[in-house]
């Protein structure tokens, strides 16, 4: 056992398909007990890293080795110890969440069934984060926070019991709540303390220089610093920084045009009411949303945030009541009379993206009918529109990759520049800086206030409280489908908020 | 049978419209010819198939054609007559043999019909009169069945009517239950549709529906009833369940017609058909497995009528 | 009637169940057809050689193992379009079981046991119900795999999202793989269950059971026991067609139509009031 | 093409099973392979009957492109063969051209009333059109089955077979004696066509975005009606098409059972193209020689028609096999 414990030598990783280097020569070792973080901007190449150490994704060299033996493919890493939690969870939607706990490591009755007993007994005692009551539950009702710590817990169960292993976490707290961001740490620190080690990608460099013992940053697929705690956030914002960053790629959108809607002021909500089966979502909210201004929802998803991004982006009607703009019309994805608002849904690839698609199909899916001429599309019109999206955000793409080839960010990154490019009159953005580095974040809430300050309607819709007061002009808490709240920023603490949104009336 | 013709000899396509295999005319076809050229000795038969899109027969037969290399194309199908005259019109000096089919009156070509409507008669005929012997428990009223592949012309205008004919010619209320399988091929369903069959007052069924037929012989052998062949003696495909079976001559028919025809005796222009009293069409009764389960007074009964057919006192005709 | 109900439902059922399975582990299975017209010539086979019923059916059971093994290694080794490799397994069955029945049989048409066929086939009601009882009763096993094992777990995450499991070091594959072979046997001993039933082997003897399997599948809405009442009703009306075909004075041609018309019908109004979900893990035909 | 290597060892193994299962391999590797080109007739028919494939695969390619599965190509080709035809004999005295149109307007409005119905359905109630398209095709033949043997029957013709449609109607042969008529020109700009539609029009990005992800597509605003209805009735409509081109290019009358089979090589076809209409017309191509070849190699040695289906078998488990071409990545 004298050997060093996880240990990543010159690893490297070319994809072929777009000849991107994703992984440059990269080495590192991690020892038993430490908390390691890897920070860098959206597609340095976090994620193709610790895929390389979970096996998923063969290197083109170096190599992986756990207490000195080496490591190769994704059965041979679990089998030592190595397991790792995706930044896009990676879990069944028709298998319940206890099932997937699991999966591949089922505890058996009579060598043949499925332990139902044995593994809930499990889960309450080595992760007792995950409510009892969600286990039975299909993932497919499961909010994206709740995705999350589920294939957290997956990993947690999956570490050996009578040696130290090592668990990777990408990106762990992101669209989760202060509750679960704060259970998840926990579970992070009490891991690492049992001797396992802890490798943690994050965008949220606070979170990282309070947990992590070292921070590895990367850029553009290479290590360019190791550091041992304590590290500041600027520190590790400069380094990530590449030279061209903040001036060469344009800061907005430039091919905007005047928002569609300049009379068309607001968003009214009356009595509006939806149900789901018994459960009632929202009851009966009225409610103004003003041009001109950014307001921010906060609330877990189950308190109605989740119903209130479909109703606001048309997506579902009310059951009852109305939703109207200020001129008098309905809102929905399409239709003659009615207002598609720009909408950035909260699961980017089911509903978000076409992820078989190029970053161009992507890119003009809104303004299709802009860029066509006749019923034709005009190539050209359409490839400088996706290059200005790109631009814009600093896609890190070409406009002809398949969407599969980026990474989690840009994905993300994407979908913002399409709703933003459409000059919309309202736009509903649920989770805007949802796995975004801390300079596209910046970029992005800059870009939300301009649409508002131009005379838009904008909705935000987020489970992080901090993004929410940061952005907007004004917040509304909901609780059980209700309105707990409704303030200016800067008239509230941030625990205060914190307090409400998890239903505490004191507060 | 497969050489590429030689020019010295008279040179013969066959072509199947269908597959040889488990079709028995088709056998008998090929047989036929293939004596007749192996006893000639001077005569080379290809046989091509066709298979079982009949909107591509033309096409393989005008192919055949084509080549020039046959001096005569054998073929039988009732419904290859309209193909032959399409391929006539691009073709015109083809001579062709038509079995089992009708077409009179043009110079190239000679065709042998047989006389269904006999053949069908026989097989309700003795239907009957097994049906109302001690061979089965009595019923009130006498029902046979017919089981055919698909609905086809001559199954709906002439085999049906004739076996009706024939049932009647014993019991003057006899009906006909007539089901269709739908295909040639389903003896799964085919059994299932038997059942039914046997299950609401037949005791015997004649079938003419290809691998059909297996299905029928099933449910006959489950529910202990009997079961009618039709073309060639299928006695030993279930012994004591098909109990009847009448036949057509069709290998002789070839044989007599190739011969005629490499000796160059053949009457192009001429349409025979062919009954029971030309010893073409009649009831298989040599069979020693028909003599072990057929009660003496149904085969002297049919043996009756088969007189009368072979005396010339009863006929039927065939019409166009 | 019910008899006759039940012993058509029998083959569909099987190979409809076998389906099931593979449609669970994310593989549309569309060589069922083939793999049903080589169970049943196998079985005619060893029928033929041992004069056993039970030898007919592990011999069907064992083709379609081995046909589906070919399928599976086209599809899954070979990465070969799963629609067209299943097409392809149909042709290849059909295309190569007339040479084999050359060589066994020196025919390349109908093969009739040679031994006394009622003896084979056994009492009709018994034998009806014993494979009816049986086939139900997979049902519920596979049902009980499926939902209740750690298999089924695999099986139906290898169906849902593949990579799911891949992450978690085990192969969906191997998952599909498993599926395909046990729908080769199931639909071999569908196919030996139609020929030694009849005692004898029909080219072309499956006559489209494979695809009413398919809609069996999906009419149960993918559940081993909705699959047992999709097949009832597909074998109920199709008998029934067949019945009518004695009373009434419709063309027999026309009635054949019927029970598919009728399956569509419950298929429609099952859409309509039965389902509340939809239909999930169906792969998109572009992808 | 990426799928020459695949094509290669399908060929490969064919070629095997040819020299393994005749006689006289070299005359039914010749009569396999070179006969299709080998005179006017036999390379015209070919040429012919891949044409008909390419406009069902093509109506393959619209429904698999939008997400959506049509199995039931073959009953909409032959019920749209069977009112086209109907039509054509009802008519008989239009114009030369309006007659053809009439029928083929009714083969293609019958496909595609066939096929819309499957997408309301989807549509309205989610009912899987993956089955319904295959149930509606399968009730409907045996009724086309008995139209052909009962009321639209000729009785002078011993065939099994409606009469035949004014000649007037007939398309117009371009390589006598074979069959290849014009309606081969019209797959090929069809296909054509379809590429430009698919690739070029906001429509056909419509079209392709329902197919990749058809919740993407409703949330920005995509008519979902519009690409389940209709896309289906597209599909059924080029299937009919098909059939209505058989009856006035080549069979001139609704044969019983004719067409049977086509619309799963029409599946086959489109896939191998890998659901591309201008690879289409290759893939076809492909399909059309496979089967010209067994027919001439039937007449032509002691080929049989099971060995013309293993052959085809074979070369199909590889054809579409991507790991021959490049190893997949991750
Ligand atoms: N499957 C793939 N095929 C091709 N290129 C890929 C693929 N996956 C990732 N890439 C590319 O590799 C680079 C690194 O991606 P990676 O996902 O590792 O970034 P990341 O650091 O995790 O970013 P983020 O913070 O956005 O999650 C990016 O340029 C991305 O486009
Ligand atoms: N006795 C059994 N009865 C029924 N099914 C079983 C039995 N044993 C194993 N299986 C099933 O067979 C599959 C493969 O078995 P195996 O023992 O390899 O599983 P495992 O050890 O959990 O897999 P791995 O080692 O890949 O994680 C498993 O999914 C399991 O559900
Ligand atoms: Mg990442
Ligand atoms: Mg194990």
């Amino acid at each position: 056992m004298d050997h060093p414990h996880l240990v990543l030598e010159s690893l490297c990783k070319t994809y072929p398909d777009n000849g991107v280097r994703a992984v440059d020569t990269c080495s590192l070792t991690v020892d038993r007990g430490e908390i390691h973080a890897i920070v860098g901007d959206n597609g340095a190449g976090k994620s193709t890293l610790m895929h390389l150490v979970s096996g998923v994704v063969a290197a083109d060299g170096g190599t992986v080795t756990l207490c000195g033996v080496p490591v190769h493919g994704t059965a041979d890493s679990v089998a030592h110890g190595i397991v790792m939690s995706y930044q896009t969870p990676r879990l069944v939607d028709e298998l319940t969440v206890l099932e997937n706990l699991f999966l591949g490591e089922e505890p058996r009755r009579m060598h043949v069934f499925f332990d139902r007993r044995a593994a809930t007994d499990r889960v309450a005692t080595l992760a007792p984060i995950i409510p009892k009551r969600m286990l039975n539950r299909r993932v497919r009702t499961l909010s994206s926070g709740q995705r999350r710590i589920a294939s957290l817990v997956a990993a947690l169960l999956r570490l050996p019991t009578d040696r130290p292993g090592v668990i990777i976490l990408d990106e762990p707290t992101e669209a989760t709540t202060i509750d679960e961001t704060a259970q998840i740490v926990d579970v992070i620190r009490h891991t690492a303390s049992g001797g396992h080690a802890v490798v943690l990608v994050s965008h949220r460099l606070q979170e990282v220089a309070s947990i992590a013992d070292r921070v590895t940053v990367m850029r553009a697929g290479r290590f360019v610093a190791t550091m041992a705690s304590p590290v500041s956030v600027a520190d590790m914002a400069r380094l990530m920084a590449t030279d061209d960053r903040p001036t060469a790629r344009s800061a907005v959108l430039d091919d905007r045009v005047a928002a569609t809607e300049p009379d068309g002021h607001g968003l009214k909500l009356v009595d509006v009411s939806l149900t789901d089966g018994d459960r009632v979502l929202l009851d009966a909210l009225t409610l103004e949303l003003r041009s001109g201004e950014v307001t921010g929802f906060v609330g877990v998803r189950e308190n109605g945030i989740e119903a209130l991004e479909l109703l606001l982006s048309g997506t579902a009607r009310p059951a009852l009541g109305h939703i109207t703009t200020a001129n008098g019309r309905s809102i929905a994805p399409r239709g003659r009379a009615t207002l598609r608002p720009g909408y950035v849904p909260s699961d980017r690839t089911t509903r978000g993206s076409a992820q078989s698609g190029t970053v161009q199909d992507n890119l003009i899916a809104v303004e299709r009918r802009r860029l066509s001429r006749r019923g034709i599309i005009d190539t050209a019109a359409a490839r400088r529109h996706a290059q200005s999206c790109i631009r814009a955000l600093g896609i890190d793409a070409e406009a002809n990759w398949s969407m599969r080839q980026l990474s989690g960010g840009n994905v993300q990154k994407c979908i913002l520049a399409r709703e933003l490019a459409a000059s919309p009159g309202v736009l509903v953005v649920s989770e805007p800086g949802w796995g975004l580095d801390s300079a596209t974040r910046s970029r992005v809430h800059a870009q939300l206030r301009r649409v508002a300050a131009e005379g838009g309607t904008v909705a935000v819709l987020s489970t992080d409280v901090d993004e929410a007061l940061e952005v907007s002009d004004r917040i509304i808490a909901l609780h059980a489908g209700r309105i707990v709240a409704d303030l200016r920023v800067g008239t509230a603490s941030r625990s205060a908020i914190a307090r409400l949104v998890a239903g505490d009336p004191t507060a | 049978r497969q050489e590429p013709p030689p020019t010295d000899l008279f040179s013969i396509g066959v072509f199947v419209p269908g597959v040889v295999e488990g079709s028995p005319t088709y056998e008998m076809l090929v047989a036929g010819v293939e004596r007749a050229v192996a006893e000639t000795a001077r005569a080379s038969v290809r046989v091509i198939e066709g298979g079982f899109n009949q909107a591509q027969w033309e096409q393989t037969v005008v192919s055949m054609a084509a080549t020039g290399d046959y001096d005569l194309i054998v073929t039988s199908n009732p419904e290859m007559p309209d193909v032959v005259r399409a391929v006539l019109a691009s073709f015109p000096t083809q001579r062709f043999l038509i079995l089992d089919a009708h077409l009179a009156n043009n110079p190239m070509v000679h065709t042998v019909m047989f006389n269904q409507r006999e053949q069908a008669f026989l097989a309700g005929h003795f239907a009957a009169l097994v049906s109302t012997s001690p061979m089965v428990d009595r019923r009130s009223r006498l029902r046979a069945g017919l089981f055919a592949g698909q609905e086809y012309p001559i199954m709906n205008d002439v085999i049906l009517p004739s076996f009706e004919l024939g049932l009647r010619s014993v019991d003057p209320d006899a009906t006909v239950d007539f089901r269709v399988l739908g295909n040639w091929f389903d003896a799964g369903r085919a059994a299932e549709l038997a059942n039914s069959m046997f299950a609401t007052g037949s005791d015997v069924v004649l079938t003419i529906a290809g691998g059909g037929n297996q299905g029928v012989i099933a449910a006959a052998r489950d529910r202990r009833r009997f079961v009618l062949w039709y073309d060639t003696p299928g006695y030993s495909q279930a012994p004591g369940i098909v109990i009847g079976s009448t036949y057509v001559a069709l290998d002789r028919a070839a044989f007599e017609r190739t011969v005629a025809a490499i000796d160059g005796t053949l009457e192009y222009g001429r349409a025979d058909v062919l009954g029971v009293a030309d010893g073409y069409v009649g009831f298989v009764e040599d069979d020693p497995l028909f003599r072990r389960h057929v009660d003496s007074s149904v085969r002297d009964a049919l043996r009756r009528m088969l007189e009368r057919f072979e005396s010339g006192e009863f006929s039927l005709d065939v019409r166009f | 009637m019910i008899t006759s109900i039940l012993s058509a439902m029998v083959p569909i059922l099987l190979a409809a169940l076998g389906g099931t399975l593979t449609e669970r582990a994310g593989v549309l299975n569309i060589g069922i057809e083939g793999l049903i017209l080589t169970g049943a010539f196998f079985s005619v086979v060893a029928v033929s050689a041992t004069g056993s019923m039970v030898a007919g059916l592990f011999a069907g059971a064992a083709a379609g193992v081995a046909l589906s093994a070919v399928y599976s290694v086209a599809c899954i080794e070979l990465r070969a379009n799963i629609f067209v490799a299943g097409l392809a397994t149909n042709l290849f069955a059909a295309g190569m079981i007339p040479f084999l029945s050359e060589t066994f049989f020196g025919t390349r048409g109908v093969v009739r046991i040679a031994h006394d066929s009622s003896r084979i086939a056994g009492d009709p009601a018994i034998r009806t119900a014993v494979f009816a009882l049986g086939s139900i009763a997979i049902a519920a096993a596979v049902a009980a795999i499926l939902f209740r094992t750690p298999l089924g777990m695999r099986i139906r995450a290898a169906g849902g999202n593949p990579d799911a499991l891949a992450v978690r070091g085990v192969s969906p594959s191997r998952y599909r793989r498993i599926t395909m072979l046990a729908s080769g046997a199931f639909a071999g001993i569908a196919g030996a269950e139609i020929a030694t039933r009849l005692g004898v082997y029909v080219p072309n003897i499956s006559a489209g059971r494979g695809w009413i399997a398919l809609v069996a599948i999906f009419l149960g809405a993918r559940n081993p026991i909705g699959v047992v009442a999709a097949s009832v009703v597909f074998a109920g009306f199709e008998v029934l067609s067949g019945a009518a075909q004695g009373f009434t004075n419709v063309p027999g041609t026309l009635l054949l139509g019927v029970p598919f018309l009728v399956t569509l019908a419950a298929m429609i109004v099952y859409s309509i009031f039965g389902r509340r979900t939809r239909i999930q893990g169906q792969p998109s035909p572009n992808e | 093409m990426p799928s020459i290597v695949a094509v290669a060892i399908g060929v490969a193994v064919a070629v095997g099973l040819l020299v393994v299962g005749s006689r006289d391999p070299a005359q039914s590797l010749r009569a396999y392979f070179v006969s299709p080109f080998s005179n006017r007739f036999f390379f015209g028919n070919m040429l012919s009957s891949s044409g008909y494939l390419l406009v069902a695969a093509i109506g393959i390619v619209v429904a698999f492109r939008a997400g959506l599965y049509n199995l039931g190509g073959d009953g909409q080709i032959y019920v749209g063969a069977l009112v086209g035809t109907y039509v054509a004999l009802a008519m008989p005295e239009l114009p030369a051209p309006v007659g053809t149109l009439a029928l083929l307007t009714a083969a293609a409005a019958t496909g595609a009333l066939m096929a819309a119905l499957s997408g309301a359905a989807k549509h309205l109630w989610d009912a899987p059109e993956i089955i319904t398209s295959y149930l509606l095709s399968a009730a409907l033949i045996p009724v086309a089955d008995y139209a052909i043997a009962g009321p639209l029957r000729d009785p002078s013709r011993s065939l099994l077979a409606s009469a035949r449609i004014p000649s007037a109607y007939r398309l117009s042969r371009l390589l006598p004696p074979s069959e290849l008529n014009t309606s081969a020109l019209v797959a090929i700009a069809l296909a054509i066509a379809l590429f430009a539609w698919i690739e070029r029009t906001t429509r056909g990005y419509e079209l392709r975005m329902t197919g990749m992800n058809r919740d993407f597509a409703a949330y920005v605003g995509i008519s979902r009606a519009g690409y389940t209805i209709g896309a289906l009735a597209v599909s059924g409509a080029l299937h009919g098409l098909s059939g209505g081109l058989m009856i006035a290019g080549t069979f001139h009358a609704a044969v019983s059972g004719f067409s049977l089979g086509i619309g799963w090589n029409a599946i086959a076809v489109a896939l191998v193209a890998r659901l591309d209409p201008l690879l289409a017309i290759g893939s076809a191509l492909l399909f059309g020689y496979l089967e010209a070849g067994a027919r001439t190699a039937m007449l032509q040695s002691d080929f049989t028609f099971q060995l013309g289906m293993v052959v085809q078998a074979v070369i199909l488990f590889f054809v579409t096999g991507s790991v021959l071409i490049r190893s997949r990545h991750q």
